[in-house]
């Protein structure tokens, strides 16, 4: 068997069925820790809002919906760059893939410009506004509720931080795959580390999917 | 007990240990035997300080005053213990050890799926083990290994945070070895190697497995809330502001509940494999087995409360929490009831290993049985937080864990290594460690119930006799590993050549070469028998084992 | 057993559909239904259906075996777990404090601020 | 007592007494399985031991009857276990209606305990014997726990809530105290005793000490006046707050459309965070009093708005 093994099968595999398997396999197990680590975030963020509903609308009133939704935008547009990178791959147009695999870096990389822009009217909130939300000592609100949207403010900077944290290692992911894909090491025989990554993103993004709503659209109306 | 060739041949053939033996072809290693002996190796690092520091508190112990230690000393001393007994060594003892050596092996595979991931996980934790220790030794933390809100984020020193951090990071490393255990096991068995066929080792890893990733993650967000609440004042428990300190207890024993599975289940899967060798037959009740370590895996994600029975949280709660527990001790009971059944008309020898399964049965059910104290409302709510809590775990970790992993670890030592130790030794140890085990545990659930606190430093003066003798027992079960620690050492040098297959077992990890060559097998298995087959000579033949034909007496 | 190529066209009636409901979701979230669980439940419930477009087609649910289908699931499971056992505390705790000793037929002692006469019939 | 022969510590309640007799139960239950299995250990090691090298035992059957069966019996008893451990956490969970109350304030590393008469005392707890005492307790820092041997209680102390503890003592005599959760440096020296007095050396014991201070309620009065709740909490018609009059244990109807009973969390949290529950037909126009009242004086005020319900 050893004299027809192509060079990206590894040598503990019997034959590249095995390796795909194993790798997809891995990865969706991988996420199982994904949910229950995001899960714990939602746990703690249900029994608040269950305790404070009116702070709850309070600091959901205080985000941006626009750069919000705009974000929301954005990434679902990198998960559709990003399946259809791991698509030109499968199909085996390398160059389709590298290209694909650049835009979904350059969309996710406006994601964070954007959550960077956000956050920092949380530290810079202007000279007229008399809040300051960073959770801490010197975190301000005028509103008798001031402590629970504190709480708020905590989650809301855990759960994005935690989620940007997690665009940041998908971006260097993908730009390590981009500049292989460049080299045209990914065809329709061998494709795992995109379509692996690609799981990774499309997971990312579901997760946002929910932070939305969770943080952003309660109490509009 | 063994039939061993007794070749006086120095020179062992070409192995995974021999075949080369540079600095670096070691820490770069992909090859999962190697990784297993670089855990084995640090992890009893961390098993030793986590014991000599238990020894230093227990002399402190022998009086009612402070005499040895400060207060905050003291504090620093068990938490250091615990964090380091827990997080670094009993949760990855058999999975990163035995489970790493012997699952490919055991199921005829050249490697796991994910060797690189393999390494990286062993970095990932003595990376986490170092923060760690810096963390409790260098600047001490003080918060018992629970980290309990608000005192770990508002009131304890700032070392917590490095200590968390350093938990937080061993977790990944878990993480990494589940996944490699649960990819490798669906992907990569030996052909004819069926669901069924598997050794009950394999399952029980499985299972942990399982465990592992579906808690792991939650204690890592965990300790990340504590980060940012200890290190950037955000406000998530603190009841200043209306946060609840009892949803940290809530999440921390999502996963520390099931951890204690973590620790029980690979040892419980080393009792199945040893009881079957040195009964020389199929366990009884295969099949209950394996679905009695599933059905423990999944039931322990449901009973986190019984922790929590006297923190305030809802009287309704805390019944339903004690409710479900009860539901852990059946499978684990039917257990018991299978390995005393294959003893029945089966063969059984006492060689060494034997004997620490035997430690493991008799110490278990002592610890299982006292779980039962604490998850029965009306007892727990006297019982917690005494000693008889403490004693209940360690006769469930040490008796139950520590008996296991030094089971395995005397049952494949000859695998792993080569060579036999002395078994006469060997039997001595594992006398010693036994009695000093009782020594030291068995006067706690006394002291527990007559009142005694545990995490206290000074205690009130009628308690003293027990705890004296407490402590002589840590200091004989010390000198019982010492001993063990020293003829293992020397065996590694003079042990007697071990052969393939020293104690007549079966499974394929006794079909290869002890120690096996760098890709386990010459060529792949091919399993053709059920398993534990004693009545054939081995996994792949087609003969039946000539012996076992005459073999009635 | 290699994945179906997915088409291209396929990929874009999904993004097309999830930047729907996207919209829908920031629509809805302006109107008031009257009762705020009804909004949250709106919302969730479409981002629920946005995540299982992406999980189907995007990560190729769809055309996988059926061991990641248990997987996806049973990962969503154990976040139910955890949070609905949690819950059990946080929802019963006000029930139990104040009044529901009552409910409870076989715990026999009156509860602590109605004194004797509810005590007597045990349990409604 | 004496630790190496006696089983069970000193029953200073009834209800000590009843949780040592489901204790010994289940005692009894795990000696029996634990000398059953031993038992069985050795004596199958002993008869099953192996006497040829090569002896080879028939591989055992699959069937699951002994499995079923036993299952079944132990869950039977595990099922007693829990019935019987609720019953009596119940008991536990539920002071009589007339005991008395003793606020106790856990503290980096006190207990702070001050009785209806006013009186207060640090780390000793003097209770009348054969009377139902119940302990409301909060803590000013960390989690404690509250804990007596001879009573078989304990319950842990959390900052910003109200927890409790009750027991009826039936034999005189000194008994230890201690924090059961651990709460840093000091935790094992925050202990104490308890004393259980007759009720005439109890009295005594509250004349002695106990003249010059004001009871919980006077504090409380007080404090109710000096703060202006009295402003708007007024039993008449215009007033812009609720009467208080018999509101504790009582039905409150919230604007949002819910009911509750009101109890002490519920005071607590009405004093520090007066939006979070807002009473039907009022503005949210309360302010909090979070900062301007201390784990003490906060206490006092809900005793005293309890007295009005009596
Ligand atoms: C390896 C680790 C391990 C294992 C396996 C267990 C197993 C069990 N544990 Fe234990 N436990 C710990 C480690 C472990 N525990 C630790 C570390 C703590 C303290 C943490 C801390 O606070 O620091 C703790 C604390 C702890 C508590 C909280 C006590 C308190 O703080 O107040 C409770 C309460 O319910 C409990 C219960 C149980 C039960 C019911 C089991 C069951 O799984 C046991 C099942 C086994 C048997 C029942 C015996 C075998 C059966 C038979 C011989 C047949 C006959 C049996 C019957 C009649 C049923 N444990
Ligand atoms: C796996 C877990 C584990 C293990 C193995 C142990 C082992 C021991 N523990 Fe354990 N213990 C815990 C987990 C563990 N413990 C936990 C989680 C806590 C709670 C902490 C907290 O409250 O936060 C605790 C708390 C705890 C307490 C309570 C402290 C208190 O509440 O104040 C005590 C008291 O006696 C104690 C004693 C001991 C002793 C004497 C041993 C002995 O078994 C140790 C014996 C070991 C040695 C003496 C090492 C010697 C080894 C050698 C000499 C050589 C070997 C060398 C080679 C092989 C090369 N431990
Ligand atoms: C400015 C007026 C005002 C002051 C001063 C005030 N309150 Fe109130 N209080 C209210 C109003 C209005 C409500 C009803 C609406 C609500 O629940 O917030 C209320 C509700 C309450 C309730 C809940 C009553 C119920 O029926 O359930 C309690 C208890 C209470 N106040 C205690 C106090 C105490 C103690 C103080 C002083 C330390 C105080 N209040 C000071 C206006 C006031
Ligand atoms: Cu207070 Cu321990
Ligand atoms: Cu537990």
């Amino acid at each position: 068997m050893s004299d027809s093994r192509p060079s990206y099968l590894a040598h503990h595999f019997d034959h590249l069925e095995q390796q795909k398997q194993s790798a997809t396999l891995g990865i969706w197990l991988f996420l199982i820790t994904e949910v229950m680590f995001f899960g714990g975030l939602f746990l703690g963020y249900i029994v608040y809002r269950g305790l404070y509903p009116e702070a709850w609308h309070l600091g959901s009133g205080k985000l941006d919906i626009a750069l919000g939704a705009t974000n929301t935008v954005v990434l679902i547009f990198s998960s559709l760059t990003m399946a259809l990178a791991v698509r030109s791959a499968q199909v085996g147009n390398r160059k389709g893939c590298a290209h694909y695999l650049l835009a979904t870096i350059i969309l996710g990389s406006m994601f964070l410009g954007i959550k960077a822009i956000e956050y920092s009217h949380k530290f810079f909130p202007g000279p007229d506004s008399h809040y300051f939300l960073i959770p801490g000592k010197n975190f301000s609100l005028a509103s008798p509720y001031a402590d629970q949207v504190q709480i708020f403010f905590s989650f809301y900077f855990t759960m994005t931080g935690m989620h940007a944290i997690h665009m940041i290692i998908g971006i260097g992911i993908l730009i390590w795959l981009y500049v292989k894909a460049l080299k045209g090491s990914y065809h329709e025989h061998y494709y795992n580390p995109v379509e692996v990554t690609g799981l990774y993103w499309h997971f990312v993004d579901i997760v946002w999917i929910f932070l939305f709503p969770l943080l952003y659209l309660i109490g509009r109306h | 007990m063994s039939s061993a060739p007794d070749t006086s041949a120095t020179a062992m053939p070409k192995n995974y240990l021999n075949e080369k033996i540079t600095v670096s072809s070691w820490l770069l290693t992909l090859d999962h035997k190697r990784i297993a002996i670089l855990y084995l190796v640090s992890l009893l690092a961390f098993f030793l300080i986590g014991g000599l520091a238990a020894l230093v508190f227990r002399v402190e112990l022998m009086t009612p005053e402070a005499d040895v230690l400060r207060s905050e000393t003291y504090n620093k001393f068990f938490t250091t213990h615990g964090i380091v007994m827990i997080f670094f060594f009993l949760i990855p003892s058999i999975p990163a050890v035995l489970g790493n050596f012997l699952v490919p092996v055991m199921i005829g595979a050249r490697d796991f799926a994910f060797p690189k991931i393999n390494l990286a996980s062993w970095y990932v934790f003595m990376f986490g083990g170092v923060l760690a220790l810096i963390a409790t030794i260098a600047g001490g933390v003080e918060t018992g290994w629970t980290f309990y809100t608000p005192y770990s984020t508002m009131y304890a020193n700032s070392n917590v945070i490095l200590a968390v951090c350093g938990a937080f990071i061993a977790g990944f490393s878990s993480i990494m070895t589940g996944l490699n255990f649960i990819v490798t096991i669906h992907k990569m068995r030996a052909p004819g190697l069926t669901w069924f066929r598997l050794p009950l080792f394999i399952w029980a890893m499985y299972a942990t497995a399982l465990v592992i990733l579906l808690g792991t993650p939650v204690v890592a967000i965990t300790l990340v809330m504590i980060f940012v609440e200890r290190a950037f004042g955000f406000g998530i428990f603190d009841p200043a502001l209306g946060g609840d300190p009892i949803l940290f207890q809530h999440l921390f024993w999502f996963y520390s509940h099931p951890a204690v599975y973590i620790m029980i289940l690979p040892a419980m899967g080393v009792v199945s494999e040893l009881i079957s060798c040195f009964s020389k037959r199929r366990l009884y009740g295969y099949r209950v087995i394996v679905f009695s370590s599933l059905a423990i895996a999944v039931i322990g994600f449901f009973v986190w409360g019984h922790h929590m029975f006297v923190s305030s949280q809802s009287t309704f709660a805390g019944l339903t929490f004690s409710f479900l527990t009860f539901f852990v001790a059946v499978p684990t009971a039917l257990k018991m009831l299978n390995w005393i059944m294959t003893l029945h008309k089966g063969s059984v020898s006492l060689a060494s290993p034997m004997l620490y399964a035997f430690g493991f049965l008799g110490l278990f059910v002592i610890g299982g049985l006292t779980g039962l104290f604490l998850s029965t409302l009306a007892t727990d709510i006297h019982l917690h937080d005494t000693y008889f809590v403490v004693a209940h775990f360690h006769y469930v970790m040490v008796g139950g864990g520590v008996m296991g992993f030094l089971g395995g670890l005397h049952f494949w030592w000859p695998k792993i290594t080569g060579r036999m130790y002395p078994e006469g030794l060997a039997i001595f140890a594992a006398i010693v460690i036994f009695i000093g085990f009782n020594l030291t545990f068995f006067p706690q659930f006394q002291l527990g119930v007559h009142g005694m606190p545990r995490r206290y430093h000074v205690y009130p003066e009628e308690f003293q006799v027990l705890h004296i003798a407490s402590s002589t027992g840590a200091m004989v079960l010390g000198f019982g590993y010492l001993i063990m620690g020293a003829y293992l050492i020397w065996s590694l040098k003079f042990g007697k050549i071990a052969g393939k297959n020293p104690w007549n077992a079966r499974g394929l990890e006794w079909e290869t070469d002890s120690p096996p060559p760098t890709h386990n097998f010459h060529e792949t298995p091919v399993v053709r028998h059920p398993v534990y087959a004693y009545e054939y000579a081995s996994e792949t033949s087609n003969e039946p084992d000539v012996q076992s034909e005459k073999g009635h007496v | 057993m290699d994945h179906p190529v997915v088409p291209v066209k396929t990929y874009l009636t999904i993004f097309g559909a999830l930047m729907v409901l996207t919209a829908l979701t920031v629509w809805v979230a302006f109107i008031d239904f009257g009762h705020g669980l009804l909004n949250d439940t709106v919302a969730m419930s479409i981002a629920v259906l946005k995540a299982l477009l992406v999980l189907v087609i995007f990560m190729h649910l769809k055309y996988s075996a059926k061991i990641l289908w248990l997987i996806a699931g049973s990962s969503v499971i154990w976040m139910i777990i955890m949070i609905g056992l949690t819950l059990t505390d946080y929802r019963s705790r006000e029930w139990i404090e104040s009044q529901a000793h009552r409910a409870i037929p076989w715990a026999s002692n009156p509860p602590i601020e109605q004194a004797a006469p509810a005590a007597d019939d045990g349990h409604h | 007592m004496n630790l190496l022969f006696d089983l069970l510590p000193v029953q200073a309640t009834e209800y000590a007494k009843q949780v040592d007799a489901l204790y010994l139960f289940i005692l009894a239950i795990s000696a029996f399985f634990t000398l059953l299995f031993v038992g069985l250990l050795v004596g199958f090691t002993l008869k099953y031991r192996r006497r040829t090298q090569d002896e080879r035992p028939e591989p055992p059957h699959e069937h699951y009857t002994l499995e079923l069966v036993g299952g079944a019996v132990l869950l039977a008893l595990l099922m007693g276990m829990f019935f019987w451990g609720a019953k009596l956490y119940f008991k536990a969970q539920r002071p009589p209606a007339d005991a008395m109350e003793v606020l106790v304030s856990g503290k980096q590393w006190m207990w702070k305990l001050q009785h209806p008469s006013g009186k207060k005392e640090i780390n000793t707890l003097h209770i009348p014997l054969g009377k139902a005492v119940k302990l409301s307790m909060t803590s000013e820092d960390v989690i404690h726990s509250f804990f007596i041997p001879a009573f078989r209680v304990k319950n842990d102390v959390l900052p910003g809530r109200y927890t409790q503890v009750w027991f009826k003592p039936e034999q005189e005599g000194t008994f230890h105290l201690f924090c059961a959760e651990y709460c840093g440096t000091e935790h094992s020296r925050m202990i104490g005793y308890v004393r259980v007095l007759s009720q005439e050396a109890y009295d005594r014991w509250t004349m002695n000490l106990g003249d010059a201070d004001e009871t919980p309620v006077q504090a409380g009065g007080r404090l109710f006046a000096e703060l202006g709740c009295i402003a708007c909490h007024r039993p008449d018609a215009g007033a812009l707050g609720p009467d208080l009059t018999g509101v504790f244990g009582h039905e409150v109807a919230l604007s949002d459309g819910t009911t509750l009973i009101a109890d002490d969390n519920y005071l607590r949290e009405s004093i520090l965070n007066p939006q979070a529950k807002l009473v039907a037909g009022y503005a949210p126009i309360m302010p909090t009093f979070q900062g301007s009242v201390n784990e003490e004086q906060l206490a006092q005020l809900i005793t005293y708005i309890k007295s009005l319900s009596n």
